[in-house]
């Protein structure tokens, strides 16, 4: 790991999303709903979401406070979620989490990131990988029905 | 910023040199992503010269047994050591006898103890049980867990925009209801000093027993309990240089012997039949089972190495090296400090506009500078000041002015990164 | 004596070689009053092998830090190393999860986490509490308590003039009304096996709830929690050659997780403010405060060390050494053994008639012979067979047969002085 | 410390105090009493003592289970406190007390402890020094009213 490195990382990340995050907002009402806590940072974010009789994400958005890492992946993430059958959104969540903890390479290995895979570099930040994957927990939470989750 | 020392005189021009105690702290000289290590983090918990890493393999490598209840010459060896150990922290913290010094497995189980033992014993429905706004979660939690088995009710201390404690509400919370003061002496999210000792004694006027957590406390200020007149006297060992693990109850002789037990087993009775419980006398009423001995002689061990140094030393040294740090942060417009009391001890809590704390932390690490980020145990401060979180830098006598140009000169990276 | 070894198997000729392990021992080599230390004191507490004494200077001396809130290095490094002694240890006794692998302060910690946080919210007036007569104080103290607290009664299983628990009445003192079974393992006092696994289908069936006192069991037996469906498994790190001041309590997590927590503090919450607190997960839930990080990974040390010599080569060098003194020592007229049972493992306990076991102790430390003198914290026991104390010597695997030797012609220079 | 000094320790005081006690019985009902108790070995003792107007020791016994060193101890204790003033008793306690620690060595310093200097071996044993002194202080606990004592 290294200082350009970890610069690049964070570049590429906020010059977009830190910034402008995507889906900013409450669902009112919405189908589901859950609350994402990484107590290691006190960060907090809820993530609200509408799902349709075929499985297919509606609508995805969430709100909160959270470092650039998680800020930016949870926007990201509603905008991949968005128009996707659940089953999808379960298979990428997958593919995300083996990348940001070192089992995916995307360099090497097949997949289906798309532009969620900048988040590769994360995998040298070992104490940063639950922030980028808290909120893909909390949107699997809230499909699945549970309310709480913390990623300690 | 810090303009008097923790022990209330001002700050002299010093001659410390930490480089005379860095050699003896073996990390300090390790590199971390190839850059040497900048350990900024000691409020989380401090680093361990050798003279107490060695106390462990001399322990172990040569008299470990169990205490008190062998005739063998290890055992003797081991006692005498463990019981001298609580003799040296007597003496160095001036309880009036050995039998106020419980040994627990840190300050959080010490106050826990109190709000177990004594708590469920003393206090009822509609008691009051006054905290600050800037206590630690280890002085909140067992407190709320205290009212909602009594019915005790939780009120707290609040804390002005500076960060110190606002003494008039504290007057005004006080009453004749307060059965219980808690109130921590130097705050680990803020590092205000607190006027514990003033604050004692109003409180003893309303005839409320008083609770200090002296966690952060320990490693900067003398403590003389007598002179405070403390009930219960908190803190760790990890926090002053010694082992993980371990931690200290002071408690007022007339107030422990009226205590329950905390835990039952060895040690803490005289006798046993499945009819009768005979307990123990003090201390070991409330140490039950075996103790963590080794951790209790590398405690006394690493208060021995502190007081050769001298702790208004090292609260000298730590308190130059926060006003050094306090001016140069404030030189970068973006950086707001968090905690600005009169008197401070050697925390600097900060939040850089547009930056999460959790990102400086990442990217302070990829220099060799390990700060904290994060609530810091102390969500209520947080709330208080409308933030999630902040960045804290800490200081402890074997830091250097370089390790604060090096602190400044990453965050100005950071905030490069981020504009 | 011994005819199965504590694995259920007959014990082979073997041909284990204690000093091939001794030499990692640097106690082992010291003398006492000008004579090679003979230790047989290990039910007490053993020793600690260089590489665990390595692994402290290391953590200190290369990445301590706290644990769990930090994104710097060494924290990261800390926090994986703990974590990863959790892993190892769960793997160790085959736990499912990590999450039911709570560090506390040792055995006498566990079990009074069970009985506090478990007992308080489950047990009721008129709730039995079956233990037996050969617990520990640590698995008797905590249930009297909790039965004065509740009103619940306290049973208690006897046992036989062997030294084995009357199981006969164990099937007759188990009710419907048994809410908790309490039961040491391998008894410290006798060194008596106990049938748990049976013991524990026959609580279930009842729907009694049952916490086992592992502490002895751990050096000799291979543990298997998940075999054992034990529901509550406590046990120290000082007697399995690790530190002191840390021990485990395993839990299901169905019974877990309906507990409320123990001590509350930092660590244990997912948030905290003063209206609302909301606990973490498990494990953490239990975990309030700095733990003993340093000695957690200690503990895992001992045990990939143990390991790498074999639990069952261990208990069958041990079950020799057993065998042999208690052959030798009954050729005495004047030895009467306490405690023959069938299924026995590394515990010699002994009266000399006439002669009180202080006395015996004293004698023998004058030989650099380490034993034990005195009611071992298992006074019912003592009351069982109408005596006021034992002398004992307790085998670890770097025990010799040449020091079992040491121990007799040292008992007959007693018996000389004393006659 | 050596085999020879506690044999010879040992051997003086079994020889005659330890197979048979003095005053080893029980005074009812007695003025006042004490238990006294050493956690260490398991061992209690009860001390009874009447005393009369003069302050004078009229009677004086003990029972309870104990080592050798105790109960020769309190064999010796009560054959000596037996017909002597409170203060004088007292006074003992303490030449006692100095010489079972080694703050008192009876070749050297003044003593009036006659026959009981041959405690003085208990130095070199210092996890014995609570067996010698335990009688002496269940009595001392005795006279003061106290009623439960522990060497712990
Ligand atoms: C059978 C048994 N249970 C419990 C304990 C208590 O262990 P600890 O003192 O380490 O808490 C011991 C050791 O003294 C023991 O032998
Ligand atoms: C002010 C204060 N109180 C209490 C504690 C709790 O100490 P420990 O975690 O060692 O029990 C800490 C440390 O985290 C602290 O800073």
């Amino acid at each position: 790991m290294n200082y350009e490195r970890t610069k690049q990382l964070y570049q590429q990340l906020i010059l977009d999303h830190n910034k402008n995050p995507r889906n900013f907002r409450i669902i009112d009402p919405a189908d589901k709903e859950a609350v994402g806590n990484n107590p290691l940072c006190g960060d907090k974010l809820v993530v609200y979401v509408n799902v349709n009789e075929d499985q297919i994400v509606e609508d995805v958005s969430f709100i909160g406070e959270g470092c650039a890492i998680s800020k930016a992946s949870a926007s990201m993430m509603t905008t991949f979620a968005k128009g996707k059958h659940i089953d999808e959104v379960n298979h990428i969540f997958q593919q995300f989490h083996d990348l940001t903890t070192g089992k995916l390479d995307p360099e090497k290995d097949e997949h289906d990131l798309g532009k969620l895979a900048v988040f590769a570099g994360v995998k040298d930040l070992p104490a940063r990988v639950k922030c980028a994957t808290l909120s893909w927990h909390t949107l699997h939470a809230a499909v699945n029905g549970k309310e709480q989750i913390s990623t300690e | 910023m810090s303009s008097k020392s923790v022990n209330g005189t001002l700050t002299p021009e010093t001659t410390f040199n930490p480089h005379l105690y860095r050699k003896d702290f073996p990390v300090l000289s390790r590199e971390v992503h190839g850059k040497p290590l900048v350990y900024l983090d000691n409020a989380a918990s401090s680093q361990m010269p050798q003279q107490v890493i060695d106390s462990y393999a001399e322990y172990h490598g040569s008299y470990h047994s169990n205490v008190h209840r062998g005739v063998h010459a290890l055992s003797q060896q081991a006692t005498d050591e463990y019981e001298g150990a609580r003799e040296y922290i007597r003496a160095y913290i001036n309880a009036s006898s050995t039998k106020e010094v419980i040994f627990t497995s840190g300050a959080t189980d010490s106050i826990n103890l109190v709000a177990q033992s004594y708590g469920r014993t003393n206090i009822k429905e509609g008691d009051e049980i006054l905290i600050t706004n800037m206590e630690h979660h280890a002085n909140i939690v067992p407190w709320k867990m205290l009212c909602e088995e009594t019915g005790a009710v939780l009120k707290v201390i609040p804390i002005t925009d500076k960060g110190e404690l606002d003494l008039e509400a504290f007057e005004e919370l006080l009453s004749e209801k307060t059965a219980i003061l808690g109130v921590v002496m130097v705050s680990n999210a803020l590092g205000t000093i607190n006027p514990v000792k003033e604050m004692i004694a109003k409180a003893h006027e309303k005839g409320a027993v008083v609770v200090v957590d002296g966690a952060q406390a320990m490693p900067h200020v003398r403590i003389d309990v007598q002179d405070l007149d403390v009930d219960f006297f908190a803190f760790s060992a990890h926090k002053v240089y010694g082992p993980t693990g371990c931690g200290v109850l002071y408690g007022k002789k007339s107030l422990l012997e009226e205590m329950p037990p905390y835990r039952g087993g060895g040690d803490m009775i005289l006798s046993v039949s499945f009819d009768e419980v005979i307990y123990n006398q003090l201390p070991y009423k409330f140490e039950a089972g075996t103790p963590g001995i080794s951790q209790v002689i590398g405690l006394a061990r690493a208060l021995k190495y502190v007081d050769e140094i001298g702790v208004e030393k090292i609260a000298a040294w730590e308190d130059e090296l926060l006003s050094y740090a306090t001016q140069e942060i404030k030189k970068i417009p973006q950086v707001k400090v968090i905690g600005e009391a009169e008197n401070k001890a050697s925390v600097l809590s900060f939040v850089i506009e547009g930056v999460h704390p959790h990102d400086i932390g990442t990217i302070l690490d990829e220099d060799g500078i390990a700060i904290r980020t994060g609530h810091h145990c102390a969500q209520p401060v947080m709330e208080r000041f409308c933030i999630p979180a902040t960045s804290r830098a800490s200081f402890a006598f074997y830091n250097t002015k370089e390790e604060v140009d090096a602190l400044i000169a990453s965050l100005k990276k950071v905030i490069e990164i981020f504009t």
